[in-house]
């Protein structure tokens, strides 16, 4: 019987190496896996290069990941952290290398890294210095530039349901980059809101098919990044 | 300073950006002053906002205690979502953008040139933390920019400029400014006065802009 | 208010002209949009680029649009129609142009085309007659062709439920090519079996969001394909 | 021809295959007799079944009276659908191809080289519409390709052959064929035998073979 959950983030997230590259849901906090983020920053590995779109927000979550000296070089489209310097501070000190990628080739890049699509061309950065030392090819007498696809060893996910096959559903903005995300890593590793039985999803209205998840636990009350920073946690 | 009420102010740029988009209209709006666009919908008009994190249908903030971390806009703010409304994932939503799907969108600026070019995501200055979001495929994929801006920056410099000296978003993207001075729309012949706030004069525009700039074109 | 329904079928195809590149959705039978066939086969459109999977089934809907000499090039994977002979008598006789295009790069085609992606690269075809001509490019040790993007003058497609606004869900394997060809149109002309309030639709399971759809026919009853071909039944 | 069972059926070739298919693959079946694989899941095993026109989690053919015109496999014959399925569109569903998704695909052929080309789409011949489906994606992007296919043509003719006439759908693909005389492995020296049918004699797999055959290794 094919059964994807796991019974604790510790085991779920055990086998990711140094050097990794891992890829994390989430746009800000909605969505933010933060659970598995925090076992992640327990387990200890280190020189990740990490795929996210921002850069995490006070000193929780991702912040903290970054804080905690493991990601050796982020991929975002908006470096900056709410109620946080942790990302600018290492940036400025050279200690985190940055690739900055526009906010839709991102997601494009992930997506295509995810359907078999190792580069595509697209109009955004042409005439920008985000182009510079990039190929820019003439389509139909407009100027593109040539992207690659991105995929990364193991995702870390945010869903609202699950079932044992890893079929997921998302909550309203906090699915923006996880659905993407699930299909372009190795491995990827879900935090769901709810486990449900296999049936319990409506085939029309799953958003991740299984067939993009490896592993689901179970968080039923996920912290909330907003909430640890106005609490001014820092973790661990 | 004086009392008296000289040019625009935000929630009337914002209005006066509002009034030139048609009815109809897939609109995506920046953060900052060109959220305020959604408060200005002209009467008998209706538009659909779209925001770059997976939501069509966008609806006013939510009243105090309401909001939900998991239902925020581009600028991760609290959000509603109006009936008829949509969700779906970044590359669906870049879809849209890049797509060409997005009639109008609504962004804030650092320079304006006067073909149209748009520089709003860094200075370039050494130290700098570059952050680009979603604004350069806004300005690839939307068939028409408006900017909302002030006229000048805090020290007063122009921020409507022959050629940009901070990095470029997009080139040629611009179409019409909306600032607390005027509406300048950007022609094949450079900056064109369209409309003077109430108590600026033409040449009071041209001071504070780095360019050439046509006056009101007689009708 | 914004409101993308059209009392007939007549109206909602009338402006499609001579020469115009129609995509059609549907996977066989499922999916298909066969009344808004029709009313093209009535409308009278000529020299039509037509964009399916297939080429129609028995004497009905794309088949009998084929039989109607009003296409003059078809794209698609498989141009095999169930039950009939139109297409293979018509292409035999050099009356019709063919495009070849795998299944899944005929999708991601498409696709590319709604995402304004002009072009991109697949190991789909490479070392095989179907890429003879076009561009391969060797991208981390493995040979690729460069494919470009598809867009079209109008889609026709067909749904299970829609909105005024133009938001629509489907019904199981009738999903198929029709939510990407609704992004990759210039007009889309949806029929649908139902047409429900807004607010009727629940926003996380909206597949195709109103952006992509400009006018929406209801068709409480349509046709089933199969069965008018079981009746032996030629369209018109 | 006697009454004797000399080889294999369509059936026990479906068998054969299904045997090796890891427990828990995702699994893609061709038009014809790969359908057939899906009756035999050896005990204890689970595969999940996807098809190309949008959905994973395929089950058996309906009941009759059952059919759903609007649920069907990629062969357009009615199927069901299984707890814990979902559908997608054809965007989303050749993600799963081409991505590299699935596990195995079981196709037919029309010809097999040594190296593993295969050719399943067209003949070539003039006059004949090429029909290339799904095929070519499924090759370029399944991790395992099976072919499950009579050993010969009608005419006797063999499939298993030096080099393809026909033209390929993918070249070194296949790596494992089940015909009704053998299990054959594609291995970098060429064909080898696997195991051979009920009553089946190298030498005769080799006299029907256009290729050189590798004999079974011993163990």
């Amino acid at each position: 019987m094919i059964n994807k959950v796991i019974s604790s983030i510790a085991s779920a997230v055990k086998d990711i190496p140094d050097g990794a590259t891992v890829m994390i849901g989430g746009f800000g906090e909605a969505g933010s896996p933060t659970a598995l983020i925090h076992g992640l920053i327990d387990q200890g590995a280190k020189e990740l290069t990490v795929i996210n779109n921002n850069t995490g927000n006070g000193e929780v979550g991702l912040a903290a990941l970054i804080a905690s000296g493991r990601v050796k070089k982020m991929i975002c489209s908006y470096p900056r952290s709410s109620h946080s310097k942790v990302f600018p501070d290492l940036y400025r000190a050279g200690e985190i290398m940055l690739e900055i990628v526009p906010q839709g080739t991102l997601a494009e890049r992930i997506r295509a890294g995810g359907a078999g699509i190792p580069a595509f061309y697209t109009a955004t950065t042409v005439n920008t210095p985000l182009a510079e030392g990039k190929e820019i090819r003439r389509i139909d007498g407009r100027d593109y530039v040539l992207e690659y696809g991105l995929k990364a060893d193991y995702a870390l996910i945010k869903c609202e349901k699950a079932d044992r096959l890893g079929n997921l559903i998302y909550n309203k903005t906090a699915r923006n980059f996880n659905p993407i995300m699930c299909t372009a890593a190795n491995i990827t590793i879900v935090q769901a809101r709810k486990i449900v039985d296999v049936g319990g999803l409506e085939p029309e209205n799953v958003i991740t098919p299984n067939i993009f998840v490896n592993r689901v636990v179970e968080v039923a009350n996920p912290v909330i990044e907003s909430d640890l920073v106005a609490e001014g946690i820092s973790y661990p | 300073m004086t009392g008296c009420i000289n040019g625009w102010t935000r929630e009337q740029m914002a209005m006066r950006a509002a009034r030139d988009i048609p009815d109809g209209s897939y609109v995506n709006l920046g953060i900052g002053i060109p959220e305020l666009v959604a408060k200005f919908v002209p009467d008998g008009r209706e538009f659909i906002y779209h925001t770059e994190n997976g939501l069509l249908g966008m609806g006013p903030e939510p009243a105090p205690g309401e909001e939900d971390s998991e239902l925020i806009n581009a600028g991760k703010k609290a959000v509603t979502a109006l009936p008829g409304a949509s969700f779906f994932h970044h590359g669906d939503s870049f879809t849209m953008i890049r797509g060409g799907h997005i009639d109008v969108c609504v962004l804030g600026a650092m320079q304006i040139s006067q073909h149209g070019d748009l520089a709003n995501w860094s200075t370039g200055a050494k130290g700098a933390i570059p952050a680009v979001g979603g604004a350069m495929d806004l300005v690839a994929g939307v068939k028409t920019i408006f900017v909302i801006s002030q006229h000048t920056t805090k020290n007063g410099a122009a921020k409507l400029v022959e050629k940009c000296s901070y990095p470029l978003t997009g080139k040629q993207v611009v179409t019409r400014i909306f600032s607390d001075l005027a509406i300048i729309d950007v022609t094949p012949e450079g900056f064109r006065v369209r409309e003077l706030a109430p108590g600026i004069g033409f040449e009071e525009v041209c001071a504070k802009t780095d360019a050439p700039l046509l006056p009101l074109e007689e009708t």
